[in-house]
């Protein structure tokens, strides 16, 4: 798939909305439900992740063309993706902690809820799945992380405002969520056909 | 078998662990930042309430201040002796016997046995009822049963009952907040092993008290005659037992002609 | 043009805002058999009494001195024996001081010493005279007047503006008042603003009072610097941020005081007081009060302060139907009372008898955020929000959002659809975010 | 005297919920009348079945939790009767039996009854019945009947109808505003829904915001896109969804402002949609996500209160 | 959480009062994505099973081992060997669930249900009870899986293991089947579930 603008953009509206990570393929749910309590934590969780899945793609492109292919031995993706992850993750996660303790602060405090969070593998093994190049997988990366932030943000805004309702008390906490996460989803269902 | 692609997975993995175990340990060095990791432990020890009763902002607060050594480790009351004795064994202090105090509601005013003063239609507040011609019954001293404190207890372990508030002693952890919220501060923290307790606090004359409730206090001081350990005194129109010097004999509560003291089992 | 401010709502337009019953009726003076003053009448430390049981007493005479800067002198409003000096729980949280007097029906006043005419009274000497005449605002504020005109340095006033809005329901006293004594109230104001050396004075009055507007212009005719504005009838018009919005078009800075937008604000009943205290000399010992609701003869009274509210609804005829509610004031501020022996106030401007079928309130019901209460609130707050802030005890975010500058007028009340108590949630707020320094 | 206490104010206003709630059933009136005259008695009983489930459900779930019933506040009427207007008039007995239980009970109750619930629930309920079952919902047939003057064509009965595209190009703007077009109850006659509207603004149900900035959006960014501005005006559900759905409280942002970006977000996505995506009509979707925008919107739009200035030189 | 130390203990823990998916709510992406079909839940279910217990039982064996520092990365080889396995297998003997789940079953090394597991239970105990605790989650969380599975299929297509069994006049909601349906329904069925356990306690809590 050559570089053109249309192509850029047809290409970021289908990562982020038509098929957003969450809402049409299940990747990342558990930080998705588990701190989309605030909008300013949902944020600080969603640049996190765009930060680290940039990341990770670039990196794992690499390990994947450079090393496992020559050496015919691509079926240990899983193991070494993982690997690359964690290890990144604990770098940037010091990276941060030393150079930039305010941004550590906000943060930091997210990062090792990000090595087993489904959507930063899952988009790794995404990237070799489709053949994309090189340029192709950053960008599958950002952008899913880019639907990442956006889902989490929006779910962060509806549960603040429904602190105030009295939900059923069988339903509070996980039940609702996934029951408004459902919702948006549907609503999500709009952009069907949207990116192609 | 082909052993060549086992070496060369082998190899791979293994070269891949190493080098990101250098870069790790490398980054580990260059990026070292000291951290207080007691402050943790003391915030994990904490009743966790942010409630205000150690007199700090929050727990997090209260918790940078043990670790600085500027506050004392028993001002945690919600956690009680488990937490005194965690942030004992964390700050390596001694731990002293903390006294367990709970809250009392100093008033047995309930319907029926306060006289009403009107009809009271506004918002159910007791701050709001209270401010409205000197409250909804005729005692200004009395608990107007609306559930300001019930609504701030976190330990859920208050509720109303009969339009007067009831306290569930094991679930109180004398955090204080409910004494705060009461706006005739009808509650108090009294020591647990405190089993006689005058509930009530009417100040106004006799007269008056006797008209308001039919279990005011009326002075009539038969409890401080009856009383041989100096325990109870009356002063401006109502009877106070002090704690410390009663010895749960239970004279004052047969002597007193209101039935305004109480002896919990 | 008719000046306004943004926001307010229009409350009973449907009943003319309920002023038709008494707005015709000319102020009739009113005898009391015995009268009963509080000490607490005003905002600042209560008065102390200097008077006993059994102690003959002539009207304007001082019965308590004043405690503290702010404090003013208490005087007795009728000539007679002091039958008790007590403590007795009236509408505020705690009980207050009592002067109990039995009227002899003499009306034998104390010797006065009148300071001078409207024009030529030494303007050094004024705020003395108001404060000994112990004047405090009559719009419902009750704040010494004499405060309110010395000004602390480093502040400047260049404008006066006298409040002849009377945008709360029910009430025509100052309408009335302005009808039928706009002398007074020029005087009034041409006093003050001598004593604040102030040269530009407005009298703002609503547009649903023309005629009193005509008698203000007449007699405001040729009196230096003074000039009448008429507004548009808008609840709470008549609140100083309002006032001063809509007459001068600046607005009083969040947190400060009208001074701080180089104003002040006195309601027109204040002024003729102050006329009254230096020309005549006499202190503040009666007011005009409008008794109306399910009263046979809806009235405006001169009442004597302290004169028991039963009394007053007695001498408009008594009540027409079995009262299910008597409050004091308008009915978006007014404050119920428990029972009519309590007596009036300085700062009573109304008594209003409800019937029983009107005096039900009807049970809140679940908001449904149709934004209504956003576009009455004039300081253009968001109710909606701070209602769930307070519902869920977050005092600290709700003084974040501006809870302190909300006014208690009620307007978000007023409007809402769903029947929730906004303005008390707001005033319960206010108190515990300054009694906790939150 | 056993007077009664409270603080002020002492005398409220006449409108209540109930008040609102009517006002909107009245302005439905037109609507639902054109819906039924048009599709013949098959409509209304389409309309008639919405409206008794959604206050059937309501009242049980309210029983059953043991809450206040408070049917009598209207709202689940006025859920029930715009979400049958939102069905076409052949749509099964079961479809708005379901769709009132997924609007009322789902989208409403289950997040705290009235007021508390963040999306439109007859609109959620349409577009999980669009998911469900699109065979039934995105197939629309001509009138059995027709209003004023036109040369279309009335269909004898429903089943024998051509089954027409949403998209009617080949109508004339007459037709599209009087209703003689294929869609589904509520959305077909514009005039209908005109005088609704006027009703609600006279009223001051509704302000003016959300209406003519939502219909104004589309029918601009549609001409600058290349589409028919007229057409996308007065075809599919745009001026239904403009007047009845989106202006619906609870899921409105509370300021002026704010209601003003959000029915300008409507627009583009309706845009967006109906031009790019794969959905024949966007305004469903579209709203929805703007209503999951709106506790952001909220967040951004605060007004600026009285006394917000630096002191007075 | 009262662990009682026999097999039967734990394993119950496992299935009942710590069910993964319904209690401590961990492995939502999986659980979603696998739920489309019963047979499809039972096939992920069993997988994580099979990867559950291989771990626990490794990881156990070598708890004394792993020094304390880097016991998360060492965890995590273990587990991504024992999914590499499954995964090889499951493309030899079954593709077609292969084919359904795709990439969620590389994904079970991200899935927490494991990784807590490993942490919480295998790190500290017996190589005996680590299994049977994997046994005991794996099982739990094949249940929950394929209750809603079940559900899904019903609501989806009207077939339960892909035999018809709501007749003709069902028109199966295809909603149920796609990705908004998932999220709905996880959430409705979480919801009973507590409202179920929470009135058993209290009825157990008033009886006692």
């Amino acid at each position: 798939m050559e570089f053109t603008l249309t192509n850029f953009l047809l290409f970021m509206v289908n990562c982020v909305l038509t098929n957003n990570f969450i809402f049409s393929r299940y990747l990342g749910c558990c930080p998705f439900l588990g701190v989309s309590s605030k909008v300013e934590t949902a944020a600080g969780m969603g640049i996190a992740v765009t930060f680290v899945m940039g990341l990770a793609s670039l990196f794992t492109y690499a390990v994947y063309h450079y090393i496992l292919v020559p050496l015919q031995i691509s079926y240990l993706i899983t193991i070494s993706f993982i690997l690359v992850i964690a290890a990144l993750v604990q770098f940037v996660e010091m990276f941060l902690k030393k150079s930039m303790p305010s941004l550590y602060n906000a943060l930091g405090i997210y990062l090792p809820l990000i090595t087993t969070n489904c959507a930063v593998l899952g988009v790794t093994i995404l990237n070799i799945d489709n053949k994309y190049n090189m340029l192709w997988s950053v960008l599958n990366g950002v952008f899913g992380a880019l639907g990442f932030l956006l889902a989490i943000v929006l779910m962060a805004g509806v549960r603040e405002r429904l602190e105030s309702s009295n939900i059923p008390k069988a339903f509070k906490g996980f039940p609702i969520s996934l029951v408004i996460a459902g919702l948006m989803s549907v609503a999500f269902l709009g952009f069907a056909g949207l990116g192609n | 078998m082909d052993y060549a692609a086992i070496l060369k997975a082998v190899a791979a993995l293994g070269g891949l662990g190493i080098l990101f175990g250098l870069v790790l340990s490398f980054a580990d060095k260059k990026f070292a930042v000291p951290v207080d990791e007691r402050f943790t432990l003391v915030r994990e020890a904490v009743a966790g309430a942010n409630c205000g009763a150690c007199g700090y902002a929050g727990c997090d607060a209260y918790a940078q201040a043990v670790v600085k050594g500027e506050a004392d480790i028993s001002l945690c009351t919600p956690g009680g002796q488990a937490t005194l004795d965690a942030l004992a064994a964390i700050m390596q202090k001694e731990s002293a016997v903390a006294e367990v105090q709970v809250a009392r509601v100093l008033c047995q005013g309930e319907t029926g046995v306060v006289k009403p003063r009107y009809d009271y239609k506004g918002p159910k507040t007791c701050h709001m009822a209270v401010s409205l011609s000197g409250g909804p019954n005729l005692c200004n001293w009395s608990c107007v049963g609306l559930g300001d404190c019930v609504r701030v207890c976190r330990f859920d372990a208050m509720r109303i009952e009969n339009g007067i508030v009831v306290i569930d002693e094991n679930k109180c952890t004398a955090c204080g907040m409910c004494v705060l919220e009461c706006p005739r501060s009808v509650l108090r923290l009294l020591p647990k092993a405190a089993r006689v307790t005058v509930r009530c606090r009417n100040e106004a004359r006799p007269k008056e008290a006797r008209e308001a409730c039919s279990k005011a206090c009326i002075a009539c001081k038969l409890c401080e005659k009856a009383c041989a350990y100096d325990a109870i005194h009356v002063n401006n129109n109502v009877a106070r037992i002090d704690p410390a010097k009663c010895t749960l004999c239970g004279e004052c509560v047969k002597v007193c002609p209101m039935k305004c003291i109480e002896q919990l089992p | 043009m008719r000046l306004s401010f943004k926001g307010g709502i229009h409350p009973l337009r449907e009943r003319h805002e309920g002023k038709n019953a008494s707005k015709g009726q000319p102020i009739r003076a009113y005898i009391p058999q015995s009268v009963c003053i509080p000490m607490d009448m005003h905002i600042g430390a209560p008065s102390a009494p200097v008077v006993a049981k059994g102690d003959r007493v002539k009207m304007g005479q001082v019965i308590a001195t004043a405690v503290g800067g702010i404090g003013i002198p208490v005087h007795a409003s009728v000539s007679g024996e002091v039958v008790a000096v007590s403590q007795k729980q009236l509408l505020g949280k705690n009980p207050s001081t009592c002067v109990e007097i039995r009227n002899d029906l003499q009306d034998e006043w104390t010797e006065l010493t009148p300071l001078g005419e409207a024009e030529t009274a030494p303007a050094e000497r004024i705020i003395q005279a108001v404060r000994d005449a112990g004047i405090c605002g009559m719009g419902g504020a009750c704040f010494p007047t004499h405060a309110k005109m010395s000004l602390p340095e480093g502040k400047s006033v260049d404008t006066v503006i006298l409040n002849g809005a009377e945008c709360e329901t029910f009430l025509t006293s100052d309408h009335r008042l302005m009808l039928e004594e706009p002398g007074r109230v020029v005087d009034g104001l041409r006093l003050i603003m001598r004593a604040m050396k102030v040269s530009r004075g407005f009298i703002a009055v609503e547009e649903n009072k023309m005629d009193a507007v005509k008698a203000m212009q007449e007699a405001a005719r040729g009196r230096e610097g003074v000039s009448v504005v008429v507004l548009k009838t808008k609840y709470p018009q008549g609140g100083e941020k309002q006032l001063i919005e809509a007459v001068t078009g600046r607005q009083v800075p969040s947190g400060g005081l009208p001074m701080d937008a180089h104003v002040n604000v006195f309601n027109v009943g204040t002024a003729a007081a102050v006329a009254d205290a230096v020309i005549l000399g006499r202190p503040l010992v009666s007011r005009v009060t409008t008794v109306t609701g399910c009263v046979k003869e809806p009235a405006n009274l001169l009442l004597r302060i302290g004169t028991p509210v039963q009394e007053a609804i007695d001498a408009a005829g008594g009540c027409s139907e079995e009262p299910g509610k008597v409050f004091l004031g308008g009915s978006m501020t007014g404050i119920a009372m428990p029972d009519t022996s309590m007596p009036m106030t300085k700062a009573n401007n109304g008594i209003v008898v409800m019937g029983q079928k009107e005096a039900v309130v009807a049970p809140p019901t679940p908001c449904i955020r149709c934004a209504r209460c956003l576009a009455a609130c004039p300081i253009r707050l968001n109710p909606q929000r701070l209602k769930e802030l307070c519902d869920q005890q977050d005092y600290a975010k709700a003084k974040k959002e501006h809870v302190m500058d909300c006014i208690v007028c009620g307007a978000c009340s007023y409007v809402c659809p769903a029947k929730l108590e906004l303005s008390p949630a707001f005033k319960e707020a206010k108190d515990k975010i300054t009694a906790r320094r939150i | 005297m056993n007077l009664r206490l409270s603080t002020g104010p002492h005398l409220l206003s006449r409108e209540s919920t109930q008040t609102l709630m009517l006002d909107v059933l009245i302005a439905l009136i037109p609507t639902t009348a054109a819906g039924i005259y048009l599709f013949g008695s098959r409509a209304a009983w389409v309309l008639a079945v919405a409206v008794i489930s959604a206050v059937v459900f309501e009242w049980l779930w309210q029983k059953l939790t043991r809450q206040p019933v408070r049917v009598k506040d209207l709202s689940a009427v006025v859920t029930g009767l715009i979400l049958g207007l939102n069905l076409p008039a052949q749509a099964p007995l079961w479809m708005p039996v379901i769709g009132s239980l997924i609007a009322i009970v789902l989208v409403k109750q289950l997040f705290g009854g009235i007021g508390h619930n963040f999306l439109n629930p007859a609109l959620l309920a349409r577009g999980i019945l669009l998911a469900s079952w699109p065979a039934h919902m995105s197939v629309y047939y001509l009138p059995t009947r027709v209003l004023g003057a036109t040369s279309v064509a009335p269909a004898a009965d429903m089943t024998s109808a051509a089954t027409a595209l949403l998209r009617p190009s080949g109508f004339a703007p007459y037709d599209l505003l009087m209703g003689n077009i294929p869609g589904t109850i509520g959305e077909v006659s514009k005039i209908a829904i005109l005088i609704g509207l006027l009703y609600m603004l006279f009223v001051g149900t509704v302000t003016w915001h959300v209406p003519v900035v939502f219909a104004g959006t589309t029918v601009l960014l549609t001409w600058i896109l290349g589409g028919d501005p007229l057409a996308s005006l007065l075809s599919g559900g745009l001026l239904f969804g403009a007047v009845f759905m989106a202006t619906d409280y609870v899921t409105n942002p509370m300021t002026k402002r704010g209601q003003v970006v959000f029915a300008a977000g409507c627009g583009l996505i309706v845009t967006v949609i109906r031009l790019y995506g794969s959905y024949p009509e966007g305004v469903t979707f579209a709203i929805l996500l703007m209503n999951i925008l709106t506790p952001l919107i909220d967040r951004l739009t605060v007004r600026r209160i009285y006394g917000m200035v630096k002191k007075h030189a | 959480m009262r662990e009682k130390k026999t097999f039967r203990g734990v394993f119950l823990n496992g299935v009942l009062n710590e069910n993964p998916t319904f209690r401590l709510v961990l492995g939502v992406c999986p659980t979603l994505a696998s739920t489309t079909s019963a047979t499809n839940s039972i096939g992920m279910g069993l997988a994580a099973t099979f990867v559950l217990v291989g771990s626990n039982i490794v990881i156990s064996m070598l708890r004394n081992l792993i020094p304390d520092k880097v016991r998360i990365p060492a965890y995590i080889v273990v587990i991504s060997t024992f999914v590499t396995i499954v995964q090889m297998l499951i493309q030899a003997f079954v593709p077609s669930l292969y084919e359904a789940l795709g990439l969620f079953i590389p994904l079970i090394v991200v899935n927490c249900i494991i990784l807590a597991r490993a942490e919480a239970f295998a790190g500290k105990s017996s190589v005996f009870l680590s299994a049977a605790d994997g046994f005991g989650m794996g099982l739990g969380f094949t249940g929950a899986l394929l209750l809603i599975g079940a559900v899904r299929e019903l609501l989806g297509n009207g077939t339960l293991f892909g035999n018809n069994i709501l007749g003709g006049g069902f028109e199966p909601m295809l909603l149920a089947v796609m990705a908004p349906g998932g999220f709905i329904l996880f959430g409705l069925i979480l919801g009973i579930v507590n409202a179920i356990t929470d009135r058993i306690s209290a009825r157990k809590g008033a009886k006692a």
